[in-house]
């Protein structure tokens, strides 16, 4: 055997490794690796493919249930949703691709997360995305976000799946930053999903898809480090994505799927050819030998190891079974993709690779699996803050106030985002953004079922208290599932923080990961896969922590799918739940008092969950025109939601109790306000009652102008105002 | 006066378009193709200054908007 | 009436397409693969939305010189119906069969909202169930809808009636507001907004519903 | 041997792209822009055969599919 010069500590370092890392390479090698070899260790153990700072705390996360039919571990979750068939989702972040270069950034990152759906025999079915950006008067705000919107419609709407949903968020503290976390769902038939597992020795193994250039190689330890000065220096790694070679592939594997030749497929992610290759041989408890001579290559003289490391976009890795080559090739060759044989998994255990006739690469492919490192990094839970009191907040207009709120950088509309995105595509798609509904509800091809799709997390709650906001993120995406009327099933997350060698940092991950398990157990809300995007920080400042969760639920009759825009005149206003006047961490304090500070509202999930039910129960028997949950601006910028959505007017009492603002804006949680018409209300308040509900009778749709108290404001303007803060941001962009 | 400003993807870098092109162009029959890359021409009408100070101005609009010096590469000419 | 819904790489409204002449218009519909170069027996072909060949060079670009397009030129020779929507339009004005090209938005983003259109001509294969100068809701999704020609082209679409479908609230820039045209032989159409979208009241909007019945009545 | 291609909206023809790049380079503050049309370049790697043949073949290409003769005029430059 020849192998290529050995390395020494200096290169594992300029790699991301540490001293101990470099042992256990040496321990298990009983020799020094050589610069493949160091590369494959230094991908497969940097913290975007080990999940090595994370991986214990992801650990608390409940993450089986009665619909799981696959947890996380693999490429996506898996759900059965009835009738022989499965929902696969998961949520990925693409972050410092999109900030170095937002259009391709974010385009790549949605590519990314459809291949793994796909690539457990899925036909991707709906798009969502949840952007954080920073101050909307940083100097580099608008160009982020013109193009990682045109990036993210840019490729999702050429391959034809559409976007229905997402959220977006502007705070001074993703401005060095940014967050483009994409979700893909998709539909695959029960018994015919597939995994990564590559049982079997002697099997083939085909390389499909787009070529290999040098790009975004060390991708993976990008994602795994801190912004610097340098960072600009490492432009030359940016992927530029092809959506045309992705829906390429997506019919060609479909296609294949049919077939029964494949052991095992995998899409080429993260490092690459290295990732998908270690996971199957490791997951298959096989060796793998692959002839990089037969990668089908972009640029000339490629290295083993930029070849193993490349993370050119829109390839597939393939174990098949023996003798099914020919099938394959057609399929691959009729849809004018590159198709490669590469090499064929082995009984050894090993990874070997060969290159121009020397063997570049021999190490056992259990050690890179299981001797990842695993770091239980020290954390400091973050101070409790001080309870607000509302009485304490000035007493504004209450009408004026809802004016500013609708026209602030979170609250206002986002349809110069969504009009970019083809939200109708494969005509399934029941509400989307700007559907007026709390959630996107995309029907299940062919049948009267229904998907309800939401995204949430509020990282002010997270940042002031992260368990609390941990359990608000996934409280809220229950809320805004229910609130369509669909029942909630599971979820997939994207946690985004910063540098985790920081115990405070460490704390708010730690801390967010428990809110998140504590809600997810007790409202049976599984989490089936996710994502973990670390060192999020700039020059020593992290980003608000940020946990996305993406959740999916199910209805079973798609012509009962609810939303907030059917309110009629004359319709009573109905609000559940208790309030207290909560502003702490509120946006009304942000927007209106310029203030940041506060203890977020605290979850009660047992009450949640009642609530939850009695507002599944009321849709299903058809008692409600219209149903929003409070979030955000509380319930005024909920009414105000509903009464845009319908084009009707409306009126809310004072209350006795709390003072204007906490009353209208208050950001309790657990609540939802309903439009109920006259005849339906004396029931629905006997079965709330009934219920353990706390339901009240706020007002009424009526009229042109939102009455709050006794402030007002014309629909008009509230429209405009509404409508015009982002374009108005964006103009000429 | 004129500047011509040629902005082509960046060597190394993926172009689909390119790639796309030259597909078409061979199944149209037109074996001799090799490879295509596509990029863009922008061609600006300038108020007449000196070319130095035109190259000048025309580099700043290149670096600040009219190319992604990301994944592109520009190049500058100026016509009396 | 048999219809036959092409599909190209890069094609990604033809399942779309399909279903809605199956439930609306059309015994049988079949798929017919770019690169064939014979079409099955049928009255009407549609070339579906998309983006044939990722749009690049320029939308339906690649896709207008496939191999199945002389069969499509064939057809719409004898008289045969063909329609084309959105990448469809764009196919069949770079295939020649339509006059004009379609460019960049004049806004230059992707545009996917709903569309309020005016039928101008009620007298074609494609619209005779909608009501004269019925005004109806059809939603659109594209980045290069913006429809142009040169004057004296447009001055005869005008003239031959061969406008079929306009903006109240032009989108994208086209000339004359011009959503959609038929040739001069009336047999042949390309329009922007997406029909196939607009045929269930679940899904949205339901303008596209007339579209597919005069086709379905085209042969009666 | 190499041919590169020029293609350029024709005049009178609307240019969006390039309407865009004129507005957006004055709202930068570089006033001396007077107007701006975008084109296309595509660059297409040629087997070796005489430069007059290579010419007729790359003309044939551009008026088969790389312009659309409607609104676009081309131009082709022959390298060796
Ligand atoms: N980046 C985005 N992409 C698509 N839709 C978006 C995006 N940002 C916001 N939206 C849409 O705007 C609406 C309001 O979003 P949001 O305020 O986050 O809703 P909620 O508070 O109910 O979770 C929703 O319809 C959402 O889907
Ligand atoms: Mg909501």
């Amino acid at each position: 055997m020849s192998m290529a010069k050995a390395t020494d500590f200096e290169q594992a370092r300029a790699l991301g490794l540490n001293e101990s890392e470099w042992q256990v390479i040496l321990d298990r090698l009983g020799r020094r690796p050589n610069e493949t070899e160091l590369g494959i260790f230094s991908v497969m153990w940097s913290e975007h493919c080990s999940y090595k700072s994370s991986r214990r705390h992801l650990r608390k996360l409940p993450t089986t249930g009665e619909c799981v039919i696959c947890g996380p571990g693999e490429n996506a979750g898996v759900i059965d949703i009835g009738g022989g068939l499965a929902c696969i989702f998961k949520m990925e972040s693409h972050n410092h691709p999109s900030y170095i270069e937002p259009y391709q950034g974010a385009a790549t990152g949605v590519g990314g997360i459809m291949r793994d759906v796909f690539t457990m025999g899925a036909r991707p079915v709906a798009l969502l995305n949840a952007l954080r950006f920073g101050s909307p008067d940083h100097p580099k705000t608008r160009t982020l976000v013109s193009g990682v919107v045109a990036g993210i419609g840019g490729y999702g709407n050429c391959v034809g799946v559409p976007t229905v949903g997402g959220e977006t968020n502007f705070h001074a503290g993703y401005n060095g930053n940014i967050l483009v976390n994409a979700m893909c769902v998709g539909i695959a038939k029960k018994d015919s999903i597939f995994y990564s597992a590559a049982k079997g020795a002697g099997n083939p193994v085909l390389y499909v898809g787009a070529k290999t250039g040098r790009d975004g190689i060390h991708g993976a330890t990008m994602a795994s480090a801190e912004f610097d000065d340098q960072t600009e220096a490492k432009r030359p790694t940016v992927q530029v994505g092809d959506p045309f070679t992705e829906k390429r592939l997506i019919e060609a594997c479909l296609e294949l799927m049919q077939t029964s030749c494949i052991v095992a497929i995998q899409d080429m992610g993260a490092a690459g050819l290295t990732s998908s290759s270690v996971e199957m041989a490791d997951k298959g408890g096989v060796g793998i030998d692959l002839n990089l001579d037969h990668v089908p290559q972009r640029e000339t003289h490629m290295t083993p190891v930029e070849m193993m490391l490349s993370e050119s976009q829109e390839r597939m890795l393939i174990v098949l079974r023996q003798g099914k080559e020919s099938i394959a090739e057609e399929i691959f060759k009729r849809w004018e993709l590159d198709v490669a044989l590469i090499g064929k998994t082995t009984d050894t255990g090993r990874m070997v690779l060969h290159h121009k006739g020397h063997t570049v690469c021999d190490i056992p492919i259990g050690p890179l699996g299981d001797d990842a490192p695993n770091y239980d990094r020290p954390w400091q839970a973050p101070a409790p803050l001080k309870k607000i009191d509302a009485q304490d907040v000035p007493n504004r207009d209450p009408a004026q106030a809802l004016l500013i709120l609708m026209h602030s950088p979170d609250m206002a509309s986002k349809r110069w985002i969504w009009e970019q995105y083809d939200r109708h595509v494969m005509a399934d798609t029941i509400k989307a953004s700007g559907g007026a509904a709390d959630a996107a509800v995309v029907r299940v091809h062919g049948t009267d079922k229904a998907l309800a799709i939401s995204s949430d997390c509020t990282p002010r709650y997270v940042t002031a208290d992260p368990f609390e906001g941990g359990k608000q993120a996934v409280v809220e995406c229950w809320r805004n599932i229910i609130a369509t009327g669909a029942k909630p099933m599971a979820v997939t997350d994207c946690l985004n923080f910063g540098n985790p060698e920081r115990p405070d940092i460490m704390g708010q991950f730690v801390r967010a990961i428990d809110g998140m398990a504590e809600a997810c157990t007790v409202l049976n809300f599984p989490v089936v896969s996710g994502n973990v995007s670390l060192y999020n920080e700039t020059a020593g400042s992290a980003i608000p922590p940020t946990p996305a969760i993406g959740g999916v639920g199910l209805m079973d009759d798609v012509t009962r799918a609810m939303g907030f825009g059917a309110a009629k005149a004359g319709d009573a206003l109905v609000l559940l739940g208790q309030s207290a006047g909560w502003l702490g961490a509120s946006l009304y304090l942000r927007e209106i008092e310029c203030r940041e500070d506060g203890a977020p509202p605290p979850v009660n999930l047992a009450q949640e969950r009642r609530i939850g039910l009695f507002v599944l129960d009321g849709i299903t028997a058809g008692q409600f025109t219209a149903v929003h949950d409070l979030s955000d601006g509380g319930l005024a910028c909920a009414a105000a939601d509903l009464a845009l959505a319908s084009r009707c007017g409306l009126n809310i009492l004072a209350s006795k109790t709390l003072p204007n603002a906490g009353w209208f804006f208050g950001e309790d949680q657990g609540r939802y306000l309903l439009a109920v018409s006259a005849n339906q209300l004396p029931g629905v308040l006997t079965q709330a009652q009934a219920a353990g509900v706390d339901a009240a009778h706020i007002g009424t749709i009526q009229g042109t102008d939102i009455t709050l108290g006794n402030t007002s404001l014309g629909l008009d303007l509230l429209r405009r105002s509404y409508e015009s803060w982002l374009p108005d941001m964006m103009e000429d962009a | 006066m004129k500047a011509i400003v040629h902005i082509n993807p960046r060597s190394g870098v993926l172009d689909p378009q390119g790639q796309a092109v030259a597909g078409a162009l061979k199944h149209l029959g037109f074996a001799g193709v090799l490879g295509a890359r596509q990029g863009k021409v922008i061609e600006l009408d300038l108020a007449d200054i000196d070319a130095e100070q035109a190259r000048e101005q025309v580099t700043k609009m290149c670096e600040q908007l009219l190319a992604n010096t990301v994944i592109e590469d520009y190049s500058v000419q100026i016509e009396p | 009436m048999n219809a036959a819904v092409i599909v190209f790489p890069g094609s990604n409204c033809d399942r779309d397409a399909v279903c809605a002449l199956r439930d609306h218009t059309a015994q049988k519909v079949y798929r017919v693969w770019h690169r064939e170069t014979a079409l099955p027996r049928v009255d009407l072909v549609v070339l579906p939305g998309g983006f044939s060949y990722g749009d690049y060079l320029r939308s339906g670009a690649i896709a207008a010189r496939s191999p199945i397009m002389a069969s499509i030129k064939a057809h719409a020779d004898r008289g045969g119906l063909v329609v084309g929507i959105c990448n469809g339009f764009q196919v069949l004005t770079e295939a020649h069969l339509l006059p004009g090209a379609l460019m960049r938005n004049a806004g230059l983003k992707f545009l996917c909202k709903s569309a309020k259109l005016r039928v101008e001509n009620t007298q074609t294969a494609f619209t005779r169930a909608y009501a004269d100068q019925a005004q109806t809701d059809i939603p659109i999704a594209h980045h290069d809808g913006n429809y142009c020609a040169d004057e004296d082209t447009l001055k005869r679409l005008e003239d031959e009636g061969q406008i079929t479908f306009r903006y109240l609230d032009n989108p994208n820039g086209s000339a004359h507001d011009i959503a959609g045209i038929t040739n001069r032989a009336g047999n042949v159409l390309g329009m922007m907004p997406h029909p196939e979208r607009a045929i269930d009241p679940l899904t949205g909007e339901t303008g596209g519903l007339g579209f597919f019945r005069s086709l379905a009545g085209a042969l009666t």
